[in-house]
């Protein structure tokens, strides 16, 4: 499939140039492509922000809704229509911040969509205020000494969470960024991607150099089924390791768990609205109980 | 102790009261079914604390030759099934009050001479049968006794119920009913106690809806198949219920982490193609806020359920009130249309909510169910509901290549498409946007789409359900009520009898119907009811049809209004 | 071309346009203040997109004689900085607009003969003096010297602002303004642009303060010690100006992880003995429903800044308008008191906004602040603030052993404690409580309860602000405003000069001053203006005054209005 | 200190007979009175549900805000006033569900106070829903079939969050409780206690027997300084440890770094409210910039 079957055509992309954004719009047509998704099977979710402005640059069907809430719509979207491949998209501070709840349970509830969480340690959209994986010291107009805490680890936490896919990957890198985002598109079950992104406007420290030097991939012999080990490699603060951290297989899915398709294959809009029969049996069985 | 005639009305009420998880429930249960099945009308309601075990509860069971439907102060039988429960309803209790009773046991409670306690040694005797648990069957036999009901009946209504225990269970159970039976035949037979209360046959065969049961088969009807919501009491129930009968009707449930969770779920499941639905209460429904500007925007259908209960913030949350109805009419920032609906029935309960997705459906807007405890507990009989009638239509399109989600129509509905359905693209966008959902900053589109959002509010009046007269048309004085005070006023309008006085019931608040104010043309005098504070229907009144109404019952205790209390204050008024 | 002369009025307009990011800003900040220093009155408004680079963003200045407060529609001089500018001013350009320009850059935006260019080459010279980054300098050069500015004060500002810059780039700025001045007295006279502007020397020493400067000062002098938000425009300006003045003023300040945290961190440091605000917009407040409902309950004050945007959901992030009122006046479950304050100016910001925390803190009572981004995003300059008349005081009390939190007084206010002060104990809770703040199922308390916190209202209603009459008293139209539109619709009816219309604004929306009535009655005739779809303000006023507003002026494409606007609706209505 | 300081007088208790929260309850009594914590310095901050009611039977001040909300209102309580002892308390649906994105930030943040979570791996007060510590397998009225994921596990996403104590008890063993709670009060820091508390009525299935059977003390050479350890630890499914798992003492509170109190210690209700010859100067700024 051509990746060009995404394009938007002529638009005006809001995105400053330079912007990590841009390139990962790119790795993610090229991965759709590659995977032969096509634009009417697949739905971008997406909270608000610049990196959840994306969807409204790839030809596709698209639900950009609230500020942190990428993860209950995009699980519910799933659950309707399992045959629908869903990416939720957006950035640190939309799915860690303001919709850091939805994450944890969301990891829990394990729905089969991938969520890319465009990690520029920075809140673009609203002028580059701290976000919650901003490093500590991090100066901001409102963190007019700098960040004092440390970063929200997103890796470590959803692999204390059991995710079923947890991977980390780098805009700069634009081959390796694919194949995370293939596997992750492929794998059976909720998949994290936290891709580094630089935010040439509002974060002058994490730039691509920054990250070029601070990151690292975890090594081919890496085995990501050890959670404990996971645990530990999620958690390097020097260098911070690229690439897929944990799999869980062995977790059913969102879908497979609501009970409607153990029979019925079909996605709820292509069955009956009407139930009357059943629903006058049960009315019925009011008379005696 | 002198003899009591209980009324010579067709009308008993009796009242359970005792701890949390003492088997309230279950005496309730089985009264009414007993009584229901022996031909009786009957009706139920409760009032509980906030706690799982302890406090003082109670349950009215009323049961009548007519329909009884509504919440009454009077007492005929109090049954105290704990320590405390005769000073809980002490205001309640009138000498003409019996209490079936361990007399030692409740004597000290009895404050004043109001109190007419006809000794009945239900522990001694349960515990004779084996266990105190029996307790509570014997004092059903007792009612079943007083009544005349026949033993046949109860015993196998009993032997269905148990059916799952072991035999011996099911047969001390039938023992204890009939010890309790013979009881209350003896106090019958001895004048002790007599009650005059003929059966009618017509309730045999009816069919006992609780406001949440009719909710809940109201979605079902209404082609519900995804409810996403958080527990909140008193809104659980519906949710229950869904999840219970989910796989007959193939319906996903999901709790959620949040309520904000709960309400972008349903959001995502409409725009995916299912019917959702959440419930939830003041407290959680705050929590929605934004999720409904979300609806306003996409103009994504949705359907809440909102059972009120008292606040602010988390209030007494098992008692009812009628106060979040100037909240849902307002939630949410920016501007947008929506749908309030109220039932004041079982039957509208249901109907409306089938209704309520559909309205959602047709006209892309957020549609409200709002009830209140009082509403949700309480249940009674009735004949059936009709489904010959429910025809759900999808609104749903096919989309194709030039498919545009908000497309400019002329009534402001743009075909709703949804992913995967078509060879179009679907795309919707909280931000204001283009016809196509995409985002934009072309400002003289954002006027045209405010416009096009505002004009479904239009079309949806020319669908409004209209408020019910009960009543004359050529009234002077007219009642206005809304939700869950229907039965309450109207059967307090019967016992008036005044031809000159008549009902407005809304059962649908937001928008008004185009033709409401003709109904406050012709009062002389307009009096209103409602169960908060500052009269918010009154507020919506005058905000929508100018009218001001001055003369106002209102009551924020936490409890429902009765019948006698609705009596005497419209005699004040009129 | 012709040559321009520019009003004979005591007014200029000057608007730059151009992406974001390119430093329109700075223009903008370098221009107001040398004009000021010059002894111009000042005004500056900006509409943007919701993007940090790139798209077409502009910001009116407007230079006068006398003062200027509001946006106007007219540009008599635009300076375009980027392509695509004058095409998105299209609608606002006249033949008579000078615009300053590159003319070969500009031309082919040109569709019409309207456009008047001057032709400069900024580029070339900014690239002449070693790097285009000079342009901007070089422009307020040629206004300056258009206006035949004093050359001292321009460089002695550039040489302060750029203190913290090297020596050599405060040389070569200096001298790109002195190119530009050149330029611009070039053409002044040369005949080709001429401008008849005098200064007046009141300006001279005044502060220039912008509507978020205003709250934030008023928040400083009513006392605040505390806020919490998240991030979200057009509110953020309030927080990070009281972040950077954190030090000075003790506050603490937090970023918090979302909304819900912020309102109730706002209320656990009211508890605890802070003065505590929260700001936010439409979204972000509509996460705080259910934290506002628990000031409700706990009766804790809280200040809540709102900067409204275009709804609903998202919206225009970036865009003005006024259509929060009736979600803020309704959000909550349940019935509680509320004060919403609606600034009109820079002064009402600061006063209003001091004002707020001592309502607050007395009332026990969730007071808004509620502005918009317009509001927040002008500046003007105006006198000073004057300090002398305020005097906080703690409605905070020391407790005894005996204390009780929610102490029945005859007013509805109980005193205040906190923990830790005194020997009492304060106990708070969200439930339904008896006096002492423990949870209760008492129902008589709980009337009771309610009664107490509402009747808070009535004496509230004994300190509202009442709205400000500008114009005769004897009026025969009377225009009905609120919050930012003071200025816009003041400076129309000072050009419409007619004696019979007078404009009511109101600084507080609610509850509203007991005499406000008889404004209304005076009239013979009555237009509202609201930046809004729906006549917010009219709902309210419908609803309280049962005054129904019929002529109305609204709009709501996420821009203000301007004063020409105002002025030639409102001869639709007069 | 006798701990009948603490104690409310004749009052009627909303819990059911036999139900762990009065375990809980006399536990927080004696390590409160051990630590000669006096009651009007003391403030117990709680959320909604029958573990949230405790507040009122335990003298003392009291902050029973909303349902999930107890974190964000006890960090600003002891950011306001460092003086003050402040203990948020509340159920694990409560602290885990409703307010799972406060328990992640309040982690991060780090305020000086103690979290007491009553995990009765039940929704309690409205009548037996799972919780987000329900385990696999509960059956209640909305989970028909049954819960179908792995509970949430507040120690593993502590340690996950770095959070500087992190501990678990268990009602049923009263005294190696106290000495847990007394430590997590002692402790400067944002200190976790998550402590195994049997709902008699509506879990029939966690019950005393279950917890004892079900649970074991990390043993006495255990280092709660090393954090893959306690990862690991945490993670242990068979039986659950009980104990201090881990404690990162490394970590600055979220009072130090506020600002206000780096100069002067007073809290911020004995402090001046009017501030005007500051502001008259930031004011008079104004004219010239
Ligand atoms: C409820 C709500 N609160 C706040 C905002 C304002 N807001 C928009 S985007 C954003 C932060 C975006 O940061 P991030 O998610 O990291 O995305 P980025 O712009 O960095 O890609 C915020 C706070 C909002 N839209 N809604
Ligand atoms: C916003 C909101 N949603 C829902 C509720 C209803 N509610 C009250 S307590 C509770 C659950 C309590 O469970 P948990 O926190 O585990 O406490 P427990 O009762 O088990 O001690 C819920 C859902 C509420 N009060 N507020
Ligand atoms: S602000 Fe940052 S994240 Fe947003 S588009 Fe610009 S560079 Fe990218
Ligand atoms: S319901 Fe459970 S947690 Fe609540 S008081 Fe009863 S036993 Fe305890
Ligand atoms: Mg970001
Ligand atoms: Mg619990």
């Amino acid at each position: 499939m051509d990746k060009k079957i995404f394009d938007m055509g002529d638009i005006d992309i809001a995105w400053c140039p330079g912007c990590g954004n841009f390139g990962i719009l790119n790795i993610l047509k090229q991965t759709l492509a590659e995977l032969e998704i096509p634009p009417e099977k697949l739905v971008l979710v997406s909270g608000i922000g610049q990196a959840a402005k994306m969807p409204h640059y790839l030809r596709t069907n698209i639900f950009n809704g609230l500020h942190g809430r990428s993860l209950p719509a995009a699980t519910a979207i799933k659950a309707v229509n399992p045959e629908l491949t869903v990416i939720a998209e957006s950035g640190d501070g939309c799915t860690y911040g303001e919709g850091g709840n939805h994450f944890i349970h969301a990891i829990r509830r394990n729905p089969n969509i991938t969520n890319i969480v465009h990690n520029n340690m920075v809140y673009g959209l609203t002028k580059g205020q701290a976000s919650p994986t901003s490093q500590a010291g991090f100066k901001t107009p409102v963190q007019v000494d700098g960040v004092m805490v440390e970063p929200f680890n997103p890796i470590a936490v959803a692999v204390a969470l059991d995710a079923s896919f947890v991977a980390r990957a780098f805009v700069g890198d634009a081959p390796k960024a694919k194949e995370i985002f293939k596997k992750a598109i492929l794998h059976k079950g909720y998949a994290l991607v936290d891709i580094f992104q630089p935010c040439v406007s509002f974060n002058k420290v994490n730039n691509y150099q920054w990250f070029k030097e601070h990151t690292y991939y975890l090594e081919e012999s890496y085995d990501p089924h050890d959670r404990n080990q996971a645990f530990k490699r999620a958690t390097e603060k020097d260098k911070l390791p690229l690439g897929v951290f944990y799999i869980n297989p062995n977790k059913s899915t969102f879908e497979e768990n609501v009970g409607v398709y153990n029979q019925n294959k079909e996605p709820l809009y292509r069955r009956e609205l009407d139930r009357l029969k059943p629903l006058q049996n049960l009315i019925d069985s009011r008379r005696k109980a | 102790m002198n003899n009591s005639n209980i009324n010579e009305m067709n009308d008993l009420s009796i009242v359970l009261c005792g701890e949390a998880g003492q088997g309230i429930q279950t005496v309730e249960q089985i009264l009414t079914r007993v009584m229901k099945l022996s031909g009786f009308n009957v009706f139920a309601t409760k009032e509980y604390m906030s706690r799982i075990r302890g406090g003082a509860n109670s349950t009215e069971i009323r049961i009548a030759s007519r329909r009884v439907s509504a919440f009454v102060d009077q007492i005929d039988i109090l049954i105290p099934l704990s320590q405390g429960a005769i000073k809980h309803l002490e205001k309640r209790i009138t000498p003409q009050t019996v209490i079936l009773a361990e007399k030692s046991a409740f004597e000290k409670e009895c404050l004043s001479d109001k109190c007419n306690i006809i000794n009945i040694p239900f522990n001694q005797m349960a515990t004779d049968l084996g266990s105190p648990i029996y307790a509570n069957i014997i004092a059903i036999g007792a009612v079943s006794g007083l009544l005349g009901l026949d033993l046949q009946i109860i015993n196998q209504f009993l032997q269905q119920r148990f059916s799952t225990k072991e035999e011996e269970v099911i047969r001390k159970n039938i023992e204890a009913a009939e010890k309790g039976y013979t009881i209350g035949v003896e106090l019958s037979r001895s004048g002790k106690v007599r009650i005059g209360l003929p059966p009618s046959s017509q309730a045999k065969d009816e069919i006992i809806l609780s406001g949440f049961e009719a909710v809940a088969l109201g979605a079902i009807a209404g082609g519900c198949n995804f409810i996403s919501s958080y527990p909140m009491s008193p809104s659980t129930g519906v949710w229950i219920f869904l999840t219970q009968h989910s796989k007959e009707f193939d319906i996903i449930t999901e709790q959620t982490e949040d309520e904000i969770s709960a309400i972008n779920m349903a959001i995502g499941a409409w725009y995916a193609g299912a019917r959702g639905m959440v419930t939830t209460s003041g407290g959680g429904f705050a929590l929605m806020v934004e999720g409904l500007s979300l609806t306003g925007m996409l103009e994504t259908p949705v359907v809440i359920h909102l059972g009120q209960r008292p606040g602010p913030a988390t209030g007494l949350p098992t008692r009812t009130e009628q106060a979040d109805l100037g909240f849902v009419l307002h939630a949410g920032h920016g501007e947008f249309p929506r749908i309030i609906l109220t039932p004041g029935t079982m039957e509208d309960a249901f109907y409306l909510s089938q209704k309520a997705f559909d309205l959602a459906d047709k006209f892309q807007v957020p549609v409200f169910i709002l009830t209140d405890q009082y509403f949700l507990d309480s249940y009674y009989n009735l004949p059936s509901l009709n489904l010959s009638d429910i025809k759900n239509q999808s609104h749903v399109v096919r989309t194709n290549k030039e498919y545009k989600r908000y497309l400019m129509t002329e009534n402001g509905i743009s075909p709703r498409g949804i992913p995967g359905y078509g060879e179009g693209l679907v795309s919707v966008d909280s931000d204001e946007h283009d016809e196509e959902g995409h985002i934009t900053e072309d400002l003289d589109l954002r006027t045209k789409m405010v416009d096009k959002r505002l004009k479904k509010l239009e079309l949806i009046k020319e669908e409004t359900i209209p408020p019910e007269l009960i009543g004359n048309e050529s009234y002077q004085t007219l009642i206005i009520g809304w939700g869950s005070t229907y039965h309450t006023i109207k059967e307090a309008l019967d016992i008036l009898g005044r031809e000159d006085v008549s009902f407005l019931h809304f059962k649908q608040v937001y928008p008004l119907h185009p033709n409401t104010s003709d109904y406050f043309k012709k009062a002389r005098k307009v009096i209103i009811v409602e169960n908060n504070a500052t009269s918010q229907l009154g507020g919506l009144i005058k905000l929508y049809l100018g009218f001001e109404i001055q003369d106002k019952i209102l009551k924020y205790n936490g409890l429902p209004f009765s019948v006698e209390e609705i009596l005497e204050k419209l005699k004040n008024f009129i």
